[in-house]
């Protein structure tokens, strides 16, 4: 679904954010990107949906070389990609209910639909309520939970998430996961970047780790608590990256009520 | 989508658009009206102007003065000569007494001046209306102004083509210059009116960014931009319309047989000129929502 | 932090922000170049024609024309009597040999038909400048005229008082109209440059809303806006006082000794009306950014 | 320091943000502030440095009451009060340099000293390198670094982080909790919201808990794992709001090399 040869990305600025990646991403996989801040995690991202071109290598997605896609057919390939950006990326004149139905709308969905669409996409993150406000009238969690409704209401071939966790409380990231493994679990191909260690150990999978660009290490992850509805069979435990291994701690103490 | 179903989409995102954003909107609105209303001002004025100069065009006359002598029997003769002549459209043979009255009517602070003198004290004469076709140039005219000219009955030619002639040349420069005028506000209206929606295209670049983003097509992003330009070019183009009618009323009230009336506020702007000033400021609005949402430009 | 400071800082900041927005600033800056150049076009243009009006004024003259039968001697006596009169400025005689040749010289290609003349066709007469302070008004140069017609020497006297009594009202509404537009104008610039220096400010309101929230003051906030308001004002005015000069030049090459050069284009601005200009464009922009700026603005 | 005495906010559109709270931090205090997405912590937290004004109730910072400083006066109190926002608010058109020299320049320190402050402050968040880039060239952890370094240039009287580390990796988030244990045992008080509950474990100290606006819970914690700069003088242990306790999980299980 998704495959990486040797793919490099240099900013302008001399930054070189990826550096020779490889990699293949199965149709229907959930896979977990992690590395440290900068290590190039969004930069990764970005190159999937072409909001960013790779200064080398190629990049395949759905077997469509995406650098060579031409301008006008760039939103086709984006229509099919649902996209949780770090930074959320909501319109700031336009409501909840309009940010969430915005490419159905653009689709032509009718507007009854598009209100059931919607109703259903904010139930699944509890924003049903706030349909009529804006963006900068929802606290940052808010935000990012509309930007996950976004992502999810076109019902996508691909969901990517980045960071869609990092204003989020502990139950609600539990959610959401649910949600994401849900998603996975009907068929769409799940790329989660997150830095919450925790998270990648208890449901486990494959994990891409970058390190300062660089593929440090590409593996499959038994997970210590998978979540009830286990979407993937599984697997052989493998090695983990040193990155994932928790820092020595005690074990948590038991708070007294 | 349909198109009918894109058109309507465009529209009310753009409506939505500007009532949102109604203080820039409202900016950019007002912007392209004193722009329009400055362009149209023009237009206004400088219609009245030419046809003042095509009114005076066909009030131009020859006047030949008359020696004092002449008898009343020859000015008459005299004027049923020159009416024969082609390109006169008319002859009104003024006696010396007729010259003197209107002297009177004219300066009534000194008609008891002219009432003191003997003899008649203005000679009497043809006024020749030219027909205003040929008035500038007809053929043999020169001439015929010439074979008059040594008739004994003749003291002196006051011939209004000579200052006409002066101000013909006066009018081309006022005419060229108007158009000139016209032409550089109105592009001077066209190109404030792209800035400002192009200004007003920035501040939602990084919105248009998103819809990018999200998967929309180009078209679809800028439908409602292309129309919310169109919009406001047309919302302002009836302001300033509007405007111009009122400043129009407001002179014709306030300086009704005055010098404005006489030189220029005749008539206002056709219907079709009306049109042309909100059609223009919604092609220019257009003009600017297509000009500042090109690609590289955002 | 010492005004001196204060004031460095702010332009520094300007400087930047200008250099970095840059295509903004262009924009805004080509705005209101564009303005001030209709602006002073006009403030040019009334400049010179209220120049060239009084320049007409200055050579206003009264002509008497004098019987044909009149002696030479007789022309010389009269115009040395008409030198005497109070608010002449000059008495030019010219007898009918030199009205002849002035006659064949204006108009050569009629010069033969004159030469086929027996008498002299045109009559002698006393060419009279009048002191342009008082040429319109001068008390009893009315009834100086009156005794002059009556003069059994005189056969017709040309006022150009008369038309330029006509020419004076359309001065006066040449001048009100023109003080109209060019105010408009102006009002028109200041308001698009208003408008666009508060469409660029609406571009910062985040960044001006950071800088409060991180303990800005209003004053160092809003100084960096206002010197760049200022500043971009000031070059839309150095802009527009540029291209209203290559302008004025082209005008002068292509239409040197034409139709343009005799009604208008006289004279370049004066050095004041420069610096008005350009200020006015400073003054605009600091303008626009002052009202921007308001608190409740953003 | 901070006083809250019965304060309520409601925003326009009807919601309800705070509902009476009270609450007293003493100088020199690390208080963390927690609660689910949308129970109010940024709103609270808002509100110290006046960028909302309560409903009703009265706030006293350092003994002066909050909403009753004159306009003109607001900019003297946030310079005493180091911020770093949930969304991170770097200026796009400066560089990351001016972004955190910003406060020292319009008070008129001069240019060496401003380098050398800022070379301090970036250093301590690890971003020396990226002096001159500008914000939309960084990675979402390096902006919320910029944040924390911005915050921390002035030498706050105040320190007040809404989930200063939501895009950091796990390293990266200790370190910039005990840069802010640091600057809080050099007497600054520190506010920081989060909802990184292994982090308020870790640590301890004071619990604040909003819940739906209300102030839950107001908790002493003991540290599981307290850094070693030993900020705050064990205390004993108190009551811990059940949202603070961890979900029911397995100890983590040690991952094979
Ligand atoms: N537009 C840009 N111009 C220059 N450098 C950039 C740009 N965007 C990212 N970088 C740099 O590239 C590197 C990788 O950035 P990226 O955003 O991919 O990191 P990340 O893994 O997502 O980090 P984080 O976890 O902090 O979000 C960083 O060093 C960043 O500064
Ligand atoms: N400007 C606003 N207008 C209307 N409602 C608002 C506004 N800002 C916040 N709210 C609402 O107030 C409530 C509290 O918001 P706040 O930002 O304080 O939550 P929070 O605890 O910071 O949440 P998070 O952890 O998601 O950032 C939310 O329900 C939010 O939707
Ligand atoms: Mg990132
Ligand atoms: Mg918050």
């Amino acid at each position: 679904m998704i495959q990486f040869f040797h793919v490099s990305k240099s900013y302008p600025g001399g930054q070189t954010a990826l550096d020779e990646v490889t990699f293949d991403i199965p149709r229907g996989e959930l896979v977990f990107l992690t590395g440290a801040s900068g290590a190039g995690k969004t930069t990764l991202l970005r190159m999937i949906f072409r909001e960013e071109v790779p200064t080398s290598g190629q990049i395949l997605v759905n077997g469509r070389n995406v650098s060579a896609i031409p301008r006008s057919k760039i939103p086709y390939l984006r229509r099919t990609i649902g996209v949780v950006f770090q930074d959320f990326r909501l319109i700031a004149r336009k409501t909840i209910f309009e940010n969430v139905t915005y490419l159905p709308q653009v689709l032509g969905v009718d507007l009854q639909e598009q209100k059931k669409l919607a109703y259903q996409a904010l139930r699944r993150v509890g924003l049903a309520h706030r349909l009529n406000a804006f963006p900068p009238e929802l606290s940052g969690g808010e935000q990012q939970r509309v930007a996950i409704a976004r992502a999810l209401i076109n019902d996508p071939d691909i969901l990517i998430a980045d960071e869609p966790t990092g204003n989020l409380d502990p139950d609600l990231s539990r959610e959401i996961l649910r949600l994401f493994l849900e998603v996975n679990l009907r068929g769409t191909t799940v790329i989660l970047a997150t830095h919450d260690r925790d998270t990648i150990q208890r449901v486990g999978g494959r994990v891409l780790t970058l390190d300062h660009g660089r593929l440090a290490s590409d593996q499959e992850l038994v997970g210590t608590d998978p979540p009830t509805l286990d979407p993937l069979a599984a697997e052989a435990a493998t090695q983990v990256p040193e990155e994932l291994l928790p820092a020595p701690e005690p074990p948590a103490e038991e708070i007294p009520e | 989508m349909s198109l009918l179903k894109a058109l309507r989409y465009f529209f009310r995102e753009a409506a939505v658009n500007l009532l949102r954003g109604w203080k820039v909107s409202l900016l950019a609105v007002l912007t392209i009206a004193v722009s329009l209303f400055i362009g149209g001002a023009f237009l206004l004025v400088s219609d009245n102007l030419e046809s003042s100069v095509e009114r005076w065009r066909g009030e131009m006359r020859v006047v030949i003065y008359l020696k004092p002598e002449t008898p009343e029997a020859d000015l008459r003769r005299l004027a049923a000569e020159a009416a024969r002549a082609p390109g006169v459209r008319s002859v009104e043979p003024v006696t010396a007494a007729a010259a003197r009255k209107r002297f009177q009517q004219v300066f009534p602070s000194l008609s008891n001046l002219v009432a003191g003198w003997q003899e008649e004290p203005l000679p009497a004469s043809l006024e020749i209306g030219l027909d205003p076709r040929t008035a500038g140039s007809a053929p043999g005219r020169e001439a015929w102004l010439a074979s008059w000219r040594t008739r004994p009955e003749v003291s002196l030619i006051d011939d209004d083509r000579e200052w006409l002639g002066q101000l013909a040349t006066a009018v081309a420069v006022v005419r060229a210059v108007g158009v000139a005028l016209v032409a550089g506000l109105l592009g001077a209206a066209i190109f404030t009116i792209a800035s400002v929606i192009r200004l007003t295209a920035y501040l939602h670049s990084e919105e248009i960014g998103i819809m990018r983003l999200v998967g929309a097509t180009e078209l679809y992003i800028r439908g409602p931009f292309y129309v919310e330009g169109l919009l406001q070019g047309l919302i302002g183009g009836l302001m300033a319309s509007g405007a111009l009618w009122a400043g129009y009323q407001l002179l014709h009230a306030r300086g009704g047989g005055s010098l404005f009336s006489s030189v220029l506020a005749l008539d206002f702007l056709g219907v079709q000129q009306v049109a042309f000033l909100i059609l223009l400021g919604g092609a220019a609005g257009l003009f600017g929502a297509v000009a500042s949402l090109r690609r590289e430009a955002l």
